[in-house]
């Protein structure tokens, strides 16, 4: 493979040709600020927050978009840069709400983190501001279509990883918007609710409807762990604040990155339903009375193995199951095997 | 520590800290709290706002000396004058506690005996404390019930540093005031860590638990354990390391995380000891004055990239963990350990907790503390299992060595006093901003407190001709340091108070050569100085 | 000693509660969280704020919870819609006046002005009026002062009082123009501050912060590590604040000892850990010179000479001194080192000084 | 799986049957979609035009239940155009002359006769699979799900071995499941045949070494399998029932004949985190953790462990699955005292040689794939890179059997069951919150033909009668399902369609024929 030797801050580094200068920075752990680059979208080059100097380039390139090249002299920190990507910073913010004291993303939003890095806190630019409704007509999302910084990364993921190409730009210039086909709702276009949008979206305009007003990101627990419906093993943040879970974000799986489909990313509530059985019951004349533990269990040891000297092993079966996890399915099968003595033990892996 | 060891049979502090809080009287000797103990000197001076009595005794005008009910400005080096005068009031007024004396002391004859001798007229001439406050400090504390006794190092740093320590318990006992919540003699320790260098066993005489290196029983366990023999014969102390060094006998050392040349007194004798080694070993954070003497420096770490434990001046053992990644590549526990190793001894941890473990399967004392049992809010030791909560306050039922101990304990000056040609008495203490050695590098700290100023009285002051902000040079018989003066008069005429904070101001190569007989202490409160104007 | 408890209700719960506890605690001991801004534990309280009011059966208005104290057969209720409404309105009057930069602000995550605007979902608007435009002071290594962030609840002037005893600040001026500042409204560096940070611990909003962190990273981006202060023998804890590997600060826990206070060394000592001047490789003097080596190199080193010195002069020939800053692990190491790879009880440290 | 699911992305040529990856498995047909923008072909095989068909570059609509003579049919073109993989027949395959014998007289044609399958378009498929680089098989329930569901896997197999599309990244034969951690139940032995990893009940080895482990004697007659225990339980031999997580009553066909066997009972406990349908017919219930309360671990469809940990308490005095089973035990005589899900874990890999590696420390970050034989061993992402687990690879040579119920005059229409999007098995977890606002209720896809055939408009209410029950819905009228089928998912008590399915199963794998029974619709009044 051809390689490129560049040299960035100083620091001489070699890449396959092609990597853009952005990847081979990030490689040697210089960091780059970016809002509409994502590692697993195509990189369209838009917000150009990530503009670099590179020797015998008139402009500032962006750094997403730039193939490193054999020799090229690449400077992340000068003046220039630091004040391109405040003026930037100073632009998005001239149209956008200051509402971080009660923004959902706030605390994870990549615009709140750059102003901070870059000391912009408010803009010298003033002028015409959104006045965009939200879109919440549905169970899954909020649409604040105020906070969109037009960077497209929720387009592309729809397109590129979901397939579904719901989103798209619509109308021209200042009145540029991302949505559905012709600016519709949410809910009434073809969208899956699967939520990668969200999890790709840089800063507030796409929040999960669920989580608002449940907790600050930083007072809530991230529990990683696997999607309990299909076999894929997806794996996600569940979040917990106050011993409730609150919703779910994505982390990094093995199998599934950052993405999820809908009922991984909306269908934890099942866990907090008012339904959940709390307490052992047993049926006494054919209704089920609430009872403890003792109860229950001295009530199944004399049942089973009176079952069992009576009819012997195997009049017992067991099913186990394929939504329990593996230690449970371990002990089912060794408490079949060895307690009962009978290899009746099966579960609907049929289905 | 030796001395409330004689008298009590422990030499840590007998009550928590937080007894400070809803004590009655604070008897405060030899200590600059807000300065070298700020949160205890916070909690005195709110103790104080809600109603408690409180007295300094201090020749220094200090912070809490100020707010005062009594301040009891003595004269350097007369503590054990003082203390005599204020139990001969209270025997001679009939305060004492008779019940506690006969049930738990022994040896009162003796103390009755010496004290018989400091009337309270003798003592204001030897003290300079007048004799009407005597007596009223004498009956506040006899007569308040929860009255403890605090002090640091201007109790200890003194030729007499035993014996005033013992006056302090002699005192607390005399007036039954010890075992009880509120009480107490209470000394509180300067380093961090130094309750737990001791409680290790970082000292010539004992192992961990100040268990006895000439016990053979204890010998035995140790022996057996660490799977060798062991040397029955008590170290050498630091002074005695030195002397042993400036004689050729000592030839290796191994410091560690220690800067004698700063901090020792008479430090010219130190760089002299150092530079006779054959070989000599320093493990520091710093290249620090001690580590240039060195053969081979090992990197240290920090606080923050260590996990371990600290053990605080109540005896509480708390966890330190650590945050960062260390400096030098790895924690000290483990540099000691593989130093261990390639001497052929063949330990190996893996992580501090089997260490702290393994001391504490060794140390009665510590035997019931473990990492788990610390995690929140550490433990105060005595904890001899792991159900046992520990032991807030000492001595409550019987003294560690049964009975108290009263002792006649008689005034002696201090080994070296001004003079003709020494005019000055040089006292020496810490300043708020800083630590032995840390603090001077840190940039926030060095921005506001960068160098050392040396106390003058308004009087000494206008005699020598200096302002603040003057230079002066201040020499005894073994050296010399240059400092700036601050003219104040929180110092009586006739004193001198520096800090040693500052390798550019060297107090320690002034300070007395002479140290307390028992424990090896150095008299740093108290020598003779002359001091001249330099040219600015 | 027998006191009789008070009956009471909160939220339709029921509690006994002793005589002279405040309905504030009265709750917060049935786990209902009722917000506050100028209250706090380790402080007296003065029922400013007015944020903790609660709807209280028979009295006329909404009493501050902070300040009220139990009585029997009270009745109490924390969630009502007036309630609520008038913590809304105390918190919409208070951002009016306060500048909305929570994208920079230092305290943004550990805020409680934030934070209960959050959970009241105010946000800027409801009135308008004039603004503080006080200057930002920042002329001392430690605390940085943004006075148009100062909600005025008073607890640096009462933590000050109350916790150091140094009384330095204190309300001056009326009305609009209240402020809270050292004594002849000077900056910090020029008044008796000692520089504890005390105020800055208590401190609700931005208005004091720490001067080392401020553009460290976010609060909540910060992993704490709950530690024992390496200063002085009294055992403070307190957590590191570490980003990146890097400490940048020191932030008040509840230590068992010092609770939130700390002082001058504690709070802002730590930065020797990232001194330039840092020991980060083993030294070996050769012709009077350090050089660098590795760890095996000095290891080999010392091995090969203390044994040499130790069988040409005996085990005495051998000293220690251990460390009263170093760990107790570490003391025990080296006293064992000493006793038994080089034989002699030789080991000592300065606990004298 | 034989290959991970990341390789997907990296496919030439994806050949996906039985499978509406878009729907079941969202988050696979990500990677699908991925390869698709790359470039790659995609082959969809299915009566129904679900999402993944209107992806396709082709869509092979076959006759439902005819899979294998349409895969006889491509190894037909495949040998006869010499278009296989000549050395990996040679060096990794045996039985390679039988199934040329079997495939011989499955011309295309032949095969279109069968599946209604144009004869050019499976020679062009044929063709495209066999050329193409990386050519991986994507399937589901569709294939498995019948009375032939082995043979259907058979030929899956045979088609990636004689095209040597095996064994190499981005290839392989590659069953979706269905569940989280149907992979993991299986892999721990609660199958009646095996022991864990998949170690016969029937090797005198594996049941000294488990006997030995467990203080016990292993019993070496394969146990019953689901089908049969219910029909056991119906004739009063199996007498009590022990069912952890599982849903019989709407998952089973024929759920008529689940209810009856489950009455039959002397005693029956069920473990769950709702009353379920099941649940209800238990003489005690015993409460249990989800999954957001538990630790432990899932291993997904390729093979990879990856931890769950708790997140919050259980409700009540509910207790996580494995402490329960624990107690049931101990109460029984056999102390079960784990601390913790860790040393269960511990103690199956150490009587499982394939799970042997894995430990939870080494999970902490990443899963890891079984086979992992020891703590240094990486996992394995790819099987049969070298050789096949049986050594060499066996040609099966299978013939196309009709499905064991076809429609006729009185039932003319096939019922076609499945999953939705926003729904997950029985229901439990799905019907509790936002997914259920968004889907409440299901319908019946039917034809527009047909519809229109049994006059019935969209929206109308129907019912729906087979051999064996009958149920009502709604009835959406839908270019999804061809004239002839209808189609609804298994996931709503309210429209039981287990109710109707056909309980017989494949012989081997004892799957049911879901996928394929006879009905008749009627409009309701």
């Amino acid at each position: 493979m051809a390689v490129a030797t560049v040299t960035i801050d100083g620091m001489t580094v070699q890449v396959p040709a092609g990597t853009t200068v952005l990847d081979a920075a990030r490689s040697i752990g210089i960091k780059i600020p970016a809002l509409c680059y994502d590692p697993d979208l195509s990189s369209v080059g838009a917000c150009r927050i990530c503009v670099v100097e590179i020797e015998g380039s008139r402009n500032l390139p962006a750094s997403c978009v730039t193939a490193c090249t054999d020799g090229m002299v690449v400077r992340t920190d000068t003046p220039a840069v630091a004040e391109a990507r405040k003026a930037i910073l100073e632009l998005l913010i001239a149209n956008h709400p200051l509402d971080c004291m009660t923004c959902e993303k706030s605390g994870t939003c990549l615009l709140q983190k750059y102003c901070y890095e870059y000391g912009v806190s408010s803009s010298p630019f003033q002028g015409d501001r959104h006045e965009f409704a939200i879109d919440d007509d549905n169970p899954f999302y909020v649409r604040d279509m105020n906070k969109c910084i037009l960077c497209g990364r929720c387009i592309r993921a729809c397109e590129e990883i979901v397939g579904r190409s719901v989103l798209d730009f619509s109308y021209r210039g200042f009145n540029t918007k991302a949505g559905p086909f012709m600016d519709t709702p949410i809910r009434d276009s073809d969208c899956v609710y699967c939520g990668s949008c969200i999890a790709v979206c840089p800063v507030g305009a796409l929040e999960e409807k669920k989580m608002i007003g449940k907790g600050r990101p930083w007072e809530v627990e991230k529990v990683r762990t696997t999607c309990p419906y299909c076999g894929t093993g997806c794996v996600f943040d569940l979040n917990v604040k106050d011993g409730r879970i609150i919703g779910v974000t994505s982390t990094d799986g093995d199998v599934n990155g950052r993405f999820l489909c809908v009922k991984g990313r909306f269908g934890y509530q099942f866990v907090q339903s008012g339904d959940r059985l709390k307490t052992p019951l047993i049926k006494k004349n054919g209704e089920f009375k609430e009872a403890t533990w003792a109860e229950a269990l001295n009530l199944i040891a004399g049942k089973f193995k009176e079952t069992k000297e009576k009819y012997g092993s195997d009049a017992f079966g067991a099913l186990s199951s394929a939504r329990c996890s593996n230690e449970e399915n371990y002990l089912l099968d060794k408490f079949t095997r060895a307690v009962i003595g009978t290899n009746n033990i099966d579960h609907c892996a049929r289905l | 520590m030796a001395g409330l060891a004689t008298s009590f049979g422990s030499g840590a502090m007998t009550n928590p800290i937080n007894d400070v809080n809803d004590s009655e009287l604070l008897f405060l000797t030899g200590t600059n709290a807000t300065e070298a103990h700020p949160i205890i000197g916070y909690k005195m001076r709110q103790a104080h706002r809600r109603g408690a009595k409180l007295i300094v005794i201090d020749p220094r005008r200090t912070e809490l000396a100020e707010e005062a009910d009594y301040w009891l400005q003595i004269k350097s080096g007369t503590d054990i004058a003082l203390l005599n005068g204020l139990m001969h009031i209270i025997i001679k007024e009939d305060l004492q506690d008779k019940k506690f004396i006969e049930e738990r002391c022994e040896n009162y004859e003796a103390l009755e005996a010496t004290v018989a001798k400091y009337d309270p007229e003798y003592v204001s001439e030897v003290t300079g404390v007048p004799v009407n406050i005597l007596y009223e400090v004498a009956r506040l504390y006899a007569t308040t019930k929860k009255a403890g006794i605090y002090y640091t190092l201007g109790i200890t740093e003194h030729i007499c540093g035993v014996r005033n320590v013992m006056s302090c318990a002699n005192i607390a006992m005399l007036t039954g005031h010890l075992g009880k919540p509120n009480t107490g003699v209470n000394p509180m320790r300067g380093q961090n860590n130094v309750q737990g260098a001791c409680d290790m066993g970082a000292l010539p005489n004992v192992f961990p638990g100040y268990q006895n290196v000439n016990n053979d029983e204890i010998r035995a366990k140790f022996e057996k354990a660490w799977g060798v023999a062991l040397d029955g014969k008590v170290g050498l102390k630091i002074p005695e390391m030195f002397e042993g060094a400036n004689h050729g006998t000592v030839k290796a050392m191994f410091i560690l995380g220690e800067n004698p040349v700063l901090t020792d007194p008479n430090s010219n004798h130190i760089r002299s000891g150092l530079k006779k080694l054959e070989f000599l070993v320093v493990q520091e954070l710093f290249l620090t004055e001690t580590a240039e003497y060195a053969d081979v420096i090992l990197p240290s770490a920090s606080f923050a990239e260590c996990d371990g434990t600290f053990t605080g001046t109540e005896r509480r053992v708390q966890r330190v963990r650590q945050a960062i990644v260390p400096l030098p590549g790895q924690a000290n526990w483990q540099t000691l350990n593989q130093m261990m190793i390639r001497m052929g001894c063949l330990t190996n941890y893996k992580h501090p907790g089997e260490i702290w473990d393994e001391m504490a399967s060794l140390t009665p004392s510590m035997a019931g503390i473990n990492y788990e049992r610390i995690d929140k809010d550490g433990l105060v030791w005595p904890c001899p299992t792991c159900d046992h909560p520990g032991t807030p306050i000492l001595h409550t039922a019987t003294f560690s060595r049964g009975k108290g101990l009263f002792q006649g304990i008689e005034h002696v000056p201090p080994g070296e006093m001004p003079d003709q040609d020494y005019p000055f008495l040089l006292n020496t203490g810490r300043i708020l901003q800083h630590y032995n050695v840390t603090t001077p590098y840190s940039a926030g700290i060095m921005t506001l407190w960068n160098e050392e100023y040396a106390w003058v009285n308004p009087d000494d002051a206008c005699e020598l001709d200096v302002e603040t902000g003057d230079r002066i040079r201040v020499s005894s018989r073994r050296g010399e340091c240059s400092s700036k003066v601050r003219v104040t008069d929180r110092v009586p005429k006739g004193m001198v108070w520096m800090s040693f904070h500052y390798t550019a101001s060297q107090t320690n190569a002034v300070t007395s050569h002479i140290l307390d007989p028992t424990s090896g202490t150095g008299e740093y409160k108290v020598c003779a100085v002359k001091v001249e104007k330099l040219a600015s | 000693m027998c006191v009789d408890l008070i009956k009471l209700t909160i939220d339709g719960m029921e509690i006994e509660a002793s005589p002279g506890t405040t309905v504030l605690n009265a709750a917060e001991a049935l786990g209902i969280h009722i917000p506050r801004l100028c209250y706090d534990p380790s402080l007296s309280s003065v029922g400013a704020c007015r944020i903790c009011v609660v709807e209280i059966d028979g009295m006329r208005n909404l009493p501050a919870s902070c300040v009220t104290t139990v009585t029997p057969g009270m009745v109490v209720r924390t969630d009502t819609p007036a309630v609520i409404e008038a913590r809304k309105t105390i918190l919409e009057l208070l951002i009016a006046n306060h500048p909305l930069d929570c994208m920079t602000c230092e305290k943004a995550g550990d805020c409680k002005l934030q934070e209960y605007c959050y959970q009241y979902g105010v946000t800027k608007g409801a009135f308008t009026g004039e603004e503080h435009h006080y200057g930002l002071e920042e002329n001392n290594p430690f605390i940085v002062r943004d006075l148009n962030k100062c909600i005025v609840c008073g607890k640096c002037i009462r933590a000050c009082a109350e916790i150091t005893g140094k009384d330095i600040l204190d309300f001056a001026y009326r009305g609009f123009n209240t402020k809270v500042t050292p004594f002849g409204n000077t900056s910090y560096i020029e008044s008796d501050c000692v520089f504890c940070g005390n105020c800055v611990s208590v401190c609700p909003t931005g208005a004091l912060t720490e001067k080392q962190m401020s553009g460290k990273g976010r609060r909540w981006e910060l992993k704490k590590v709950r530690t024992t202060c390496p200063f002085c023998g009294t055992g403070c804890n307190f957590d590191l604040n570490v980003m990146d590997d890097k400490v940048v600060g020191v932030t008040s826990t509840n230590g068992p000892i010092n609770g939130r206070a700390l002082c001058v060394k504690g709070r802002f000592g730590w930065d020797y850990v990232h001194s330039p001047k840092r020991l980060t490789r083993p030294l070996i003097k050769k012709n009077g010179r350090f050089e660098e080596a590795t760890w095996g190199e000095a290891f080999d080193l010392i091995a090969t000479r203390f044994k040499e010195i130790k069988d040409k002069h005996g085990p005495g020939s051998f000293a220690a001194l251990s460390s009263a800053r170093c760990t107790n692990e570490e003391n025990y190491l080296v006293q064992k080192f000493s006793r038994v790879v080089m034989g002699t009880n030789n080991v000592d440290h300065c606990a004298r000084t | 799986m034989t290959n991970t699911i990341g390789e997907i992305a990296d496919a030439d040529f994806i050949f996906a049957c039985g499978t509406n990856t878009v729907e079941a498995h969202p988050v696979i047909s990500y990677r699908i979609n991925q390869a698709l923008r790359k470039g790659a072909q995609l082959v969809v095989v299915d009566p129904r035009d679900t999402d993944l068909a209107k992806w396709a570059n082709e869509h092979l609509r076959l006759k439902p239940g005819t899979d294998i003579a349409l895969v006889n049919g491509m190894l037909h073109v495949i040998i006869a155009e010499d278009l296989y993989n000549k050395e990996f027949v040679a060096n990794r395959t045996e039985g390679f002359d039988e199934l040329k014998a079997t495939v011989a007289k499955y011309t295309p044609e032949y095969a279109e006769r069968i599946t209604g399958v144009p004869a050019e378009k499976i020679r062009q498929v044929a063709r495209a699979y066999a050329r193409a680089p990386k050519s991986t098989i994507l399937y589901t329930m569709g294939i498995t799900q019948h009375t032939v569901g082995t043979h259907n896997v058979f030929s899956m197999a045979n088609l990636a071995m004689l095209c040597g599309q095996i064994g190499r990244p981005s290839t392989g034969v590659n069953p979706l499941r269905g569940q989280n951690n149907v992979q993991g139940a299986c892999d721990m032995g609660a199958l009646p045949n095996v022991l864990t990893a998949y170690q016969s009940v029937t090797d005198p080895a594996a049941r000294e070494k488990f006997g030995q482990a467990w203080h016990c004697a292993i019993g070496e007659k394969p146990g019953l399998a689901i089908g049969e225990m219910m029909t056991a339980a119906h004739h009063g031999e199996i007498r009590a029932m022990y069912i952890m997580g599982e849903n019989p009553i709407l998952s089973d066909p024929d759920a008529n004949h689940v209810a009856h066997a489950l009455e039959q009972l002397d005693f029956l406990v069920v473990q769950d985190i709702f009353l379920t349908e099941t649940a209800r017919y238990a003489d005690v219930v015993l409460p249990a953790a989800a999954f957001a309360e538990k630790d432990g671990t899932f291993s997904n469809t390729e093979r990879r462990v990856q931890r769950i940990r708790k997140a919050v308490e259980p409700p009540g005095i509910a207790l996580p699955d494995w402490e329960i089973i624990s107690r049931v035990a101990t109460a029984m005589g056999y102390p079960m005292q784990y601390a913790s899900p860790s040393a269960i874990f511990d103690e199956m890999r150490s009587v499982t040689p394939s799970y042997a590696g894995i430990t939870y420390a080494r999970l902490e970050e990443r899963g890891i794939q079984w086979p992992c034989p020891n703590t240094e061993h990486p996992g394995t992402p790819i099987l049969h890179t070298e050789k096949f687990n049986r050594g060499l690879g066996k040609f099966n040579a299978v013939e196309h059997v009709d499905p064991n119920e076809m429609p006729n005059e009185e039932f003319p229409l096939i019922l076609d069951t499945g999953r939705r999007l926003y729904h997950y098995h029985t229901g439990t977890m799905t019907r509790k919150g936002m997914l259920n606002d968004q889907m409440p209720s299901d319908y019946l896809e039917i034809n527009c033909k047909d519809a229109e055939s049994f006059g019935i408009k969209d929206g109308d209410r129907v019912r729906v009668f087979s051999r064996r029950g009958s149920m009502a819905i709604r009835a959406q009228i839908s270019e999804v399902v061809p004239q002839g089928v209808v189609f609804t998912s298994f996931h709503f008590t309210e429209t039981p369609v287990n109710q109707l399915t056909n309980p017989k199963t494949d012989a081997i794998a004892k799957i049911p024929e879901l996928k394929i029974c006879a009905v008749k619709v009627e409009k309701i009044a």
